[in-house]
Protein backbone atom coordinates (compact mmCIF):
# COMPACT_ATOMS: atom_id res chain seq x y z
CA UNK A 1 0.00 0.00 0.00
CA UNK A 2 1.67 3.53 -1.29
CA UNK A 3 0.55 6.58 0.79
CA UNK A 4 2.47 9.25 -1.50
CA UNK A 5 0.95 13.21 -0.75
CA UNK A 6 1.24 16.91 -1.28
CA UNK A 7 0.45 18.74 1.83
CA UNK A 8 -0.91 22.35 1.66
CA UNK A 9 -1.64 22.63 4.65
CA UNK A 10 -0.16 21.41 8.60
CA UNK A 11 -0.27 17.87 9.92
CA UNK A 12 -0.65 15.61 12.73
CA UNK A 13 2.72 13.24 12.39
CA UNK A 14 1.25 11.05 15.45
CA UNK A 15 -2.65 10.68 13.26
CA UNK A 16 -1.03 10.11 10.58
CA UNK A 17 1.26 6.76 11.93
CA UNK A 18 -1.64 5.79 14.17
CA UNK A 19 -3.47 5.41 11.04
CA UNK A 20 -0.77 3.61 8.66
CA UNK A 21 -0.45 1.02 11.71
CA UNK A 22 -4.13 0.49 11.16
CA UNK A 23 -3.72 0.11 7.44
CA UNK A 24 -1.23 -2.43 7.74
CA UNK A 25 -2.11 -4.60 10.71
CA UNK A 26 -0.04 -7.78 9.73
CA UNK A 27 3.84 -6.23 9.61
CA UNK A 28 6.18 -6.91 12.33
CA UNK A 29 7.06 -3.36 12.51
CA UNK A 30 7.05 0.30 11.36
CA UNK A 31 10.07 2.93 10.97
CA UNK A 32 9.35 6.15 10.46
CA UNK A 33 10.83 9.35 10.55
CA UNK A 34 9.07 13.01 10.57
CA UNK A 35 11.65 16.02 9.89
CA UNK A 36 10.71 19.46 10.93
CA UNK A 37 11.43 23.38 10.37
CA UNK A 38 14.15 23.75 12.97
CA UNK A 39 13.61 26.48 14.91
CA UNK A 40 16.89 28.05 14.50
CA UNK A 41 17.93 31.36 14.75
CA UNK A 42 15.89 34.02 13.30
CA UNK A 43 14.64 32.18 10.69
CA UNK A 44 10.81 33.30 10.88
CA UNK A 45 9.20 31.46 7.95
CA UNK A 46 10.21 28.33 5.40
CA UNK A 47 8.87 28.13 2.11
CA UNK A 48 8.56 25.27 -0.09
CA UNK A 49 7.47 25.11 -3.52
CA UNK A 50 6.91 22.64 -6.08
CA UNK A 51 6.48 21.39 -9.61
CA UNK A 52 3.18 19.83 -9.83
CA UNK A 53 3.66 17.85 -13.58
CA UNK A 54 6.75 15.68 -11.46
CA UNK A 55 7.07 16.41 -8.32
CA UNK A 56 4.02 13.93 -7.01
CA UNK A 57 4.45 11.52 -9.67
CA UNK A 58 8.26 11.29 -8.36
CA UNK A 59 7.72 10.78 -5.22
CA UNK A 60 4.93 7.94 -6.01
CA UNK A 61 8.04 6.08 -7.88
CA UNK A 62 10.20 6.52 -5.37
CA UNK A 63 7.82 5.12 -3.58
CA UNK A 64 6.95 1.98 -5.38
CA UNK A 65 11.23 1.88 -5.37
CA UNK A 66 11.45 1.24 -1.54
CA UNK A 67 8.84 -0.92 -1.67
CA UNK A 68 10.46 -3.32 -4.21
CA UNK A 69 13.80 -2.99 -2.28
CA UNK A 70 12.97 -3.43 1.09
CA UNK A 71 10.16 -5.77 0.57
CA UNK A 72 7.69 -3.75 2.52
CA UNK A 73 3.74 -3.91 2.88
CA UNK A 74 3.42 -0.67 2.88
CA UNK A 75 4.83 2.49 2.58
CA UNK A 76 3.72 6.34 2.99
CA UNK A 77 5.26 9.57 2.31
CA UNK A 78 4.03 12.70 2.93
CA UNK A 79 5.83 16.29 1.96
CA UNK A 80 4.43 19.52 2.78
CA UNK A 81 4.34 22.87 0.36
CA UNK A 82 3.48 26.05 1.14
CA UNK A 83 4.29 28.27 4.39
CA UNK A 84 5.26 26.73 7.62
CA UNK A 85 6.41 28.23 10.71
CA UNK A 86 9.49 27.05 12.82
CA UNK A 87 8.18 23.38 14.40
CA UNK A 88 6.14 22.49 11.85
CA UNK A 89 6.05 19.23 10.17
CA UNK A 90 7.61 18.90 6.73
CA UNK A 91 7.85 15.27 5.83
CA UNK A 92 7.21 12.36 7.10
CA UNK A 93 8.03 8.70 5.87
CA UNK A 94 7.25 5.57 7.56
CA UNK A 95 7.61 2.14 6.52
CA UNK A 96 5.62 -1.00 7.41
CA UNK A 97 7.59 -4.38 6.85
CA UNK A 98 7.98 -8.27 8.63
CA UNK A 99 11.64 -7.40 9.55
CA UNK A 100 12.71 -4.18 11.40
CA UNK A 101 15.64 -3.79 9.37
CA UNK A 102 14.17 -3.66 6.26
CA UNK A 103 11.43 -1.35 7.49
CA UNK A 104 14.43 1.29 8.47
CA UNK A 105 16.63 0.80 5.81
CA UNK A 106 13.52 2.07 3.59
CA UNK A 107 13.23 4.77 5.87
CA UNK A 108 16.27 5.87 5.33
CA UNK A 109 16.67 5.75 1.39
CA UNK A 110 13.02 7.78 0.78
CA UNK A 111 14.12 10.53 3.18
CA UNK A 112 18.00 10.40 1.32
CA UNK A 113 16.12 10.55 -2.08
CA UNK A 114 13.00 13.18 -0.45
CA UNK A 115 15.68 15.48 0.38
CA UNK A 116 17.62 15.70 -3.07
CA UNK A 117 16.02 14.02 -5.48
CA UNK A 118 12.52 15.22 -5.22
CA UNK A 119 11.02 18.36 -7.05
CA UNK A 120 11.02 20.60 -4.16
CA UNK A 121 12.60 23.80 -3.83
CA UNK A 122 12.98 25.62 -0.31
CA UNK A 123 13.57 29.01 0.64
CA UNK A 124 13.32 30.69 4.23
CA UNK A 125 12.51 33.96 5.28
CA UNK A 126 15.36 35.85 8.04
CA UNK A 127 15.03 38.99 9.57
CA UNK A 128 16.68 40.51 6.20
CA UNK A 129 14.15 39.18 4.05
CA UNK A 130 14.17 35.66 2.28
CA UNK A 131 17.02 33.27 0.88
CA UNK A 132 17.18 30.11 -1.35
CA UNK A 133 18.30 27.04 0.56
CA UNK A 134 21.32 25.77 -1.25
CA UNK A 135 21.39 21.42 -1.71
CA UNK A 136 23.86 20.34 1.08
CA UNK A 137 26.94 18.18 -0.16
CA UNK A 138 26.02 15.72 2.93
CA UNK A 139 23.05 15.46 1.28
CA UNK A 140 23.95 14.29 -2.20
CA UNK A 141 26.92 12.09 -0.43
CA UNK A 142 24.13 10.11 1.84
CA UNK A 143 22.24 9.51 -1.67
CA UNK A 144 25.19 8.42 -3.29
CA UNK A 145 25.25 4.96 -0.63
CA UNK A 146 22.29 3.62 -2.47
CA UNK A 147 23.79 3.46 -5.87
CA UNK B 1 -0.87 30.27 -28.54
CA UNK B 2 2.64 30.20 -27.24
CA UNK B 3 5.34 28.59 -25.10
CA UNK B 4 5.43 29.55 -21.56
CA UNK B 5 8.87 29.03 -19.40
CA UNK B 6 8.37 28.61 -15.92
CA UNK B 7 11.61 29.43 -13.66
CA UNK B 8 11.55 26.70 -10.53
CA UNK B 9 13.12 27.89 -7.68
CA UNK B 10 15.67 30.31 -7.00
CA UNK B 11 16.04 30.80 -10.98
CA UNK B 12 12.58 32.89 -10.52
CA UNK B 13 14.76 35.89 -8.75
CA UNK B 14 17.37 35.69 -11.63
CA UNK B 15 14.13 35.39 -14.56
CA UNK B 16 12.55 38.15 -12.29
CA UNK B 17 9.15 36.75 -12.84
CA UNK B 18 7.66 33.06 -12.43
CA UNK B 19 7.41 32.40 -16.03
CA UNK B 20 7.37 33.98 -19.18
CA UNK B 21 5.43 33.45 -22.67
CA UNK B 22 7.64 33.14 -25.55
CA UNK B 23 6.77 32.54 -29.43
CA UNK B 24 6.97 28.69 -30.50
CA UNK B 25 8.49 27.05 -31.37
CA UNK B 26 11.20 27.15 -29.55
CA UNK B 27 14.64 24.92 -29.43
CA UNK B 28 17.40 24.84 -27.24
CA UNK B 29 19.71 28.20 -28.69
CA UNK B 30 16.19 29.87 -28.87
CA UNK B 31 15.40 28.54 -25.34
CA UNK B 32 18.74 30.52 -24.21
CA UNK B 33 17.71 33.39 -25.99
CA UNK B 34 14.39 33.71 -24.77
CA UNK B 35 15.58 33.34 -21.15
CA UNK B 36 18.36 36.33 -20.41
CA UNK B 37 21.93 36.39 -19.58
CA UNK B 38 21.51 35.13 -15.68
CA UNK B 39 19.17 32.78 -16.32
CA UNK B 40 21.48 31.55 -19.40
CA UNK B 41 24.60 31.31 -17.03
CA UNK B 42 22.54 28.77 -14.66
CA UNK B 43 21.52 26.97 -18.35
CA UNK B 44 25.49 26.45 -18.71
CA UNK B 45 25.03 23.85 -15.16
CA UNK B 46 24.14 20.60 -16.43
CA UNK B 47 22.35 20.85 -12.86
CA UNK B 48 19.29 22.24 -14.00
CA UNK B 49 16.93 20.09 -15.52
CA UNK B 50 14.57 20.83 -17.89
CA UNK B 51 10.91 19.60 -18.41
CA UNK B 52 8.50 20.25 -21.83
CA UNK B 53 5.42 19.19 -21.96
CA UNK B 54 5.47 17.76 -18.09
CA UNK B 55 8.34 15.41 -19.11
CA UNK B 56 12.04 15.49 -18.02
CA UNK B 57 14.41 15.65 -20.98
CA UNK B 58 17.15 13.23 -21.02
CA UNK B 59 18.97 15.39 -23.25
CA UNK B 60 18.51 19.09 -22.97
CA UNK B 61 19.86 20.33 -26.06
CA UNK B 62 16.70 17.87 -27.63
CA UNK B 63 14.45 20.09 -26.65
CA UNK B 64 11.51 20.76 -29.10
CA UNK B 65 8.83 23.07 -27.46
CA UNK B 66 5.88 23.47 -29.62
CA UNK B 67 2.99 26.36 -29.18
CA UNK B 68 0.88 25.41 -26.33
CA UNK B 69 3.89 23.53 -24.21
CA UNK B 70 4.83 24.59 -21.14
CA UNK B 71 8.85 24.36 -20.42
CA UNK B 72 10.23 23.90 -16.84
CA UNK B 73 13.35 25.01 -15.75
CA UNK B 74 14.38 22.79 -12.52
CA UNK B 75 17.58 23.81 -10.94
CA UNK B 76 19.21 21.53 -8.03
CA UNK B 77 16.32 21.03 -5.59
CA UNK B 78 16.79 21.28 -1.28
CA UNK B 79 13.35 19.16 -0.08
CA UNK B 80 13.03 17.31 2.69
CA UNK C 1 15.99 13.66 27.83
CA UNK C 2 15.47 9.68 28.41
CA UNK C 3 12.53 8.05 28.42
CA UNK C 4 13.06 4.10 29.31
CA UNK C 5 9.67 2.10 30.45
CA UNK C 6 8.71 -1.27 30.93
CA UNK C 7 5.25 -1.42 30.47
CA UNK C 8 3.00 -4.16 32.00
CA UNK C 9 -0.27 -2.82 29.60
CA UNK C 10 -0.94 -1.68 25.90
CA UNK C 11 0.22 1.52 24.90
CA UNK C 12 -0.58 4.03 21.55
CA UNK C 13 2.51 4.09 19.48
CA UNK C 14 0.98 7.52 17.93
CA UNK C 15 0.09 8.76 21.15
CA UNK C 16 3.43 7.88 22.67
CA UNK C 17 5.03 9.99 20.21
CA UNK C 18 3.27 12.74 20.00
CA UNK C 19 3.95 13.14 23.57
CA UNK C 20 7.84 12.71 23.02
CA UNK C 21 7.52 15.38 19.92
CA UNK C 22 6.16 17.85 22.28
CA UNK C 23 8.57 17.27 24.55
CA UNK C 24 11.89 17.65 21.93
CA UNK C 25 10.32 20.91 20.20
CA UNK C 26 13.87 21.91 19.19
CA UNK C 27 14.60 18.73 17.08
CA UNK C 28 14.94 19.03 13.35
CA UNK C 29 13.54 15.20 13.25
CA UNK C 30 12.46 12.08 15.05
CA UNK C 31 12.64 8.97 13.83
CA UNK C 32 11.11 6.05 14.83
CA UNK C 33 10.30 2.14 15.17
CA UNK C 34 7.33 0.45 16.73
CA UNK C 35 7.71 -3.48 16.84
CA UNK C 36 4.38 -5.44 17.12
CA UNK C 37 3.47 -9.22 17.65
CA UNK C 38 3.19 -10.62 14.68
CA UNK C 39 -0.27 -12.06 13.30
CA UNK C 40 1.41 -15.20 12.53
CA UNK C 41 -0.24 -18.72 12.06
CA UNK C 42 -0.90 -20.48 14.80
CA UNK C 43 0.14 -18.07 17.51
CA UNK C 44 -2.45 -16.86 20.45
CA UNK C 45 -0.66 -14.92 22.80
CA UNK C 46 3.25 -13.86 23.55
CA UNK C 47 4.61 -13.95 27.10
CA UNK C 48 7.79 -11.38 28.02
CA UNK C 49 9.26 -11.91 31.23
CA UNK C 50 12.50 -9.88 32.33
CA UNK C 51 14.60 -9.84 35.29
CA UNK C 52 13.61 -6.38 37.21
CA UNK C 53 16.98 -5.83 39.01
CA UNK C 54 18.73 -5.97 35.54
CA UNK C 55 16.07 -5.49 33.10
CA UNK C 56 15.34 -1.26 33.24
CA UNK C 57 18.62 -0.35 34.57
CA UNK C 58 20.70 -1.72 31.38
CA UNK C 59 17.34 0.01 29.12
CA UNK C 60 18.31 3.12 30.90
CA UNK C 61 22.17 2.68 30.16
CA UNK C 62 21.68 1.56 26.35
CA UNK C 63 19.40 4.88 26.15
CA UNK C 64 22.43 7.21 27.80
CA UNK C 65 25.13 5.28 25.28
CA UNK C 66 22.26 6.00 22.69
CA UNK C 67 22.52 9.73 23.57
CA UNK C 68 26.45 10.19 23.84
CA UNK C 69 26.92 8.01 20.81
CA UNK C 70 24.15 9.72 18.05
CA UNK C 71 24.46 13.50 19.61
CA UNK C 72 20.59 13.24 20.16
CA UNK C 73 18.40 15.66 21.99
CA UNK C 74 16.27 13.20 23.36
CA UNK C 75 15.49 9.21 23.30
CA UNK C 76 12.15 6.69 24.44
CA UNK C 77 12.44 3.29 24.99
CA UNK C 78 9.53 1.37 25.99
CA UNK C 79 9.13 -1.93 26.12
CA UNK C 80 6.28 -4.50 27.15
CA UNK C 81 6.56 -7.38 29.48
CA UNK C 82 3.16 -9.60 30.61
CA UNK C 83 0.81 -11.36 28.26
CA UNK C 84 0.64 -9.77 24.82
CA UNK C 85 -2.31 -10.56 21.80
CA UNK C 86 -0.94 -10.62 18.28
CA UNK C 87 -1.06 -7.19 16.49
CA UNK C 88 -0.10 -5.60 19.99
CA UNK C 89 3.01 -2.94 19.90
CA UNK C 90 5.99 -4.48 22.29
CA UNK C 91 8.94 -1.98 21.52
CA UNK C 92 8.93 1.34 21.01
CA UNK C 93 11.76 3.52 20.61
CA UNK C 94 11.89 7.31 19.26
CA UNK C 95 15.26 9.61 19.06
CA UNK C 96 14.88 13.28 18.46
CA UNK C 97 18.17 14.60 17.06
CA UNK C 98 18.98 18.00 15.32
CA UNK C 99 20.25 15.84 12.09
CA UNK C 100 18.39 13.19 10.44
CA UNK C 101 20.68 10.85 9.85
CA UNK C 102 21.93 10.89 13.47
CA UNK C 103 18.35 10.03 14.47
CA UNK C 104 17.76 6.98 12.24
CA UNK C 105 20.82 5.31 13.25
CA UNK C 106 20.21 5.60 17.22
CA UNK C 107 16.80 3.93 16.51
CA UNK C 108 18.84 1.18 14.70
CA UNK C 109 20.96 0.96 17.28
CA UNK C 110 18.42 0.66 20.00
CA UNK C 111 16.51 -1.39 18.59
CA UNK C 112 19.51 -3.82 18.12
CA UNK C 113 20.24 -3.76 21.68
CA UNK C 114 16.76 -4.10 22.55
CA UNK C 115 16.94 -7.23 20.69
CA UNK C 116 19.91 -9.28 21.81
CA UNK C 117 21.19 -7.45 24.64
CA UNK C 118 18.54 -6.84 27.16
CA UNK C 119 17.40 -8.65 29.39
CA UNK C 120 14.12 -10.30 28.17
CA UNK C 121 12.78 -13.83 27.59
CA UNK C 122 10.01 -14.76 25.26
CA UNK C 123 7.66 -17.56 24.69
CA UNK C 124 4.52 -17.68 22.54
CA UNK C 125 1.16 -19.47 22.74
CA UNK C 126 0.45 -21.80 19.85
CA UNK C 127 -1.86 -24.79 19.03
CA UNK C 128 0.38 -27.45 21.14
CA UNK C 129 1.04 -24.95 24.27
CA UNK C 130 4.03 -22.65 25.33
CA UNK C 131 7.56 -22.35 23.34
CA UNK C 132 10.33 -20.47 24.33
CA UNK C 133 11.84 -17.82 21.10
CA UNK C 134 15.69 -18.70 20.78
CA UNK C 135 17.68 -16.29 20.08
CA UNK C 136 18.29 -15.33 16.20
CA UNK C 137 22.04 -15.77 14.49
CA UNK C 138 20.26 -12.54 12.91
CA UNK C 139 20.00 -10.20 15.54
CA UNK C 140 23.63 -11.46 16.98
CA UNK C 141 24.78 -10.09 13.00
CA UNK C 142 23.27 -7.06 13.78
CA UNK C 143 24.26 -5.94 17.28
CA UNK C 144 28.14 -6.84 15.70
CA UNK C 145 27.52 -3.86 13.16
CA UNK C 146 27.77 -1.18 16.42
CA UNK C 147 31.42 -3.07 18.22
CA UNK D 1 17.71 -16.40 55.42
CA UNK D 2 19.01 -18.58 52.72
CA UNK D 3 20.11 -17.68 49.13
CA UNK D 4 17.51 -17.33 46.91
CA UNK D 5 18.22 -18.63 42.99
CA UNK D 6 16.11 -17.42 40.21
CA UNK D 7 15.46 -19.34 36.96
CA UNK D 8 15.35 -16.81 34.05
CA UNK D 9 13.55 -17.69 31.03
CA UNK D 10 13.38 -21.38 29.61
CA UNK D 11 15.84 -22.36 32.28
CA UNK D 12 12.43 -22.38 34.39
CA UNK D 13 11.70 -25.11 32.39
CA UNK D 14 14.96 -27.09 33.21
CA UNK D 15 14.56 -25.90 36.63
CA UNK D 16 10.72 -27.46 37.08
CA UNK D 17 10.56 -24.03 39.18
CA UNK D 18 10.92 -20.54 38.79
CA UNK D 19 13.30 -20.60 41.56
CA UNK D 20 14.83 -22.39 44.21
CA UNK D 21 15.77 -21.59 48.14
CA UNK D 22 19.63 -23.17 48.95
CA UNK D 23 21.53 -23.03 52.31
CA UNK D 24 24.01 -20.12 52.18
CA UNK D 25 26.85 -19.54 51.66
CA UNK D 26 27.07 -20.71 48.00
CA UNK D 27 30.38 -20.49 45.54
CA UNK D 28 30.50 -21.79 42.23
CA UNK D 29 30.64 -25.79 42.35
CA UNK D 30 28.29 -25.44 45.33
CA UNK D 31 25.72 -23.64 42.87
CA UNK D 32 26.05 -26.43 39.77
CA UNK D 33 25.58 -28.98 42.39
CA UNK D 34 22.03 -26.95 43.92
CA UNK D 35 20.61 -26.32 40.72
CA UNK D 36 20.00 -30.32 39.24
CA UNK D 37 21.88 -32.23 36.40
CA UNK D 38 19.32 -30.42 33.51
CA UNK D 39 20.18 -26.61 34.23
CA UNK D 40 23.75 -27.79 35.00
CA UNK D 41 24.63 -28.69 31.50
CA UNK D 42 23.51 -25.28 30.74
CA UNK D 43 25.61 -23.51 32.50
CA UNK D 44 28.45 -25.08 30.85
CA UNK D 45 27.59 -22.95 28.02
CA UNK D 46 28.95 -19.42 28.56
CA UNK D 47 26.24 -17.47 27.33
CA UNK D 48 24.24 -17.80 30.54
CA UNK D 49 24.82 -15.11 32.24
CA UNK D 50 25.06 -14.98 36.35
CA UNK D 51 24.16 -12.01 38.76
CA UNK D 52 24.24 -12.56 42.03
CA UNK D 53 22.20 -9.15 44.92
CA UNK D 54 21.75 -7.24 41.67
CA UNK D 55 24.52 -7.70 40.30
CA UNK D 56 26.00 -8.99 36.76
CA UNK D 57 29.13 -11.32 37.73
CA UNK D 58 31.98 -10.54 35.17
CA UNK D 59 33.65 -14.13 36.34
CA UNK D 60 30.92 -16.41 36.98
CA UNK D 61 33.19 -19.08 38.85
CA UNK D 62 33.84 -16.27 41.54
CA UNK D 63 30.42 -16.45 42.75
CA UNK D 64 30.12 -15.92 46.34
CA UNK D 65 26.93 -15.47 47.78
CA UNK D 66 25.77 -15.24 51.54
CA UNK D 67 22.50 -16.01 53.00
CA UNK D 68 19.99 -13.51 51.78
CA UNK D 69 21.42 -13.37 48.76
CA UNK D 70 19.43 -13.67 45.24
CA UNK D 71 21.52 -15.38 42.22
CA UNK D 72 19.68 -14.99 39.12
CA UNK D 73 20.40 -17.62 35.77
CA UNK D 74 20.10 -15.75 32.81
CA UNK D 75 20.09 -17.65 29.82
CA UNK D 76 20.34 -15.91 26.03
CA UNK D 77 17.64 -13.45 25.56
CA UNK D 78 15.13 -12.50 22.77
CA UNK D 79 13.94 -9.33 23.60
CA UNK D 80 12.37 -6.70 21.14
Amino acid sequence: MIDARLLEKGFSAGQALAHFARANPDSGGIASFVGKVRPDGDVKALHLTHYPPLTLPGMEELARKAMERFALEGILAWHRIGFLRPGAPIVLVAAAARHRRDSLAAVDFTMDHLKSAAWFWKREKRDDGWHWIAPRGQDHADLARWD
Amino acid sequence: MAVRILFLGPLQDLAGAAERMVEGPLDWPGLIRAVGPAVAAQLQDEKVNVACAGELLMDRSALSARDGDEIALLPPVSGG
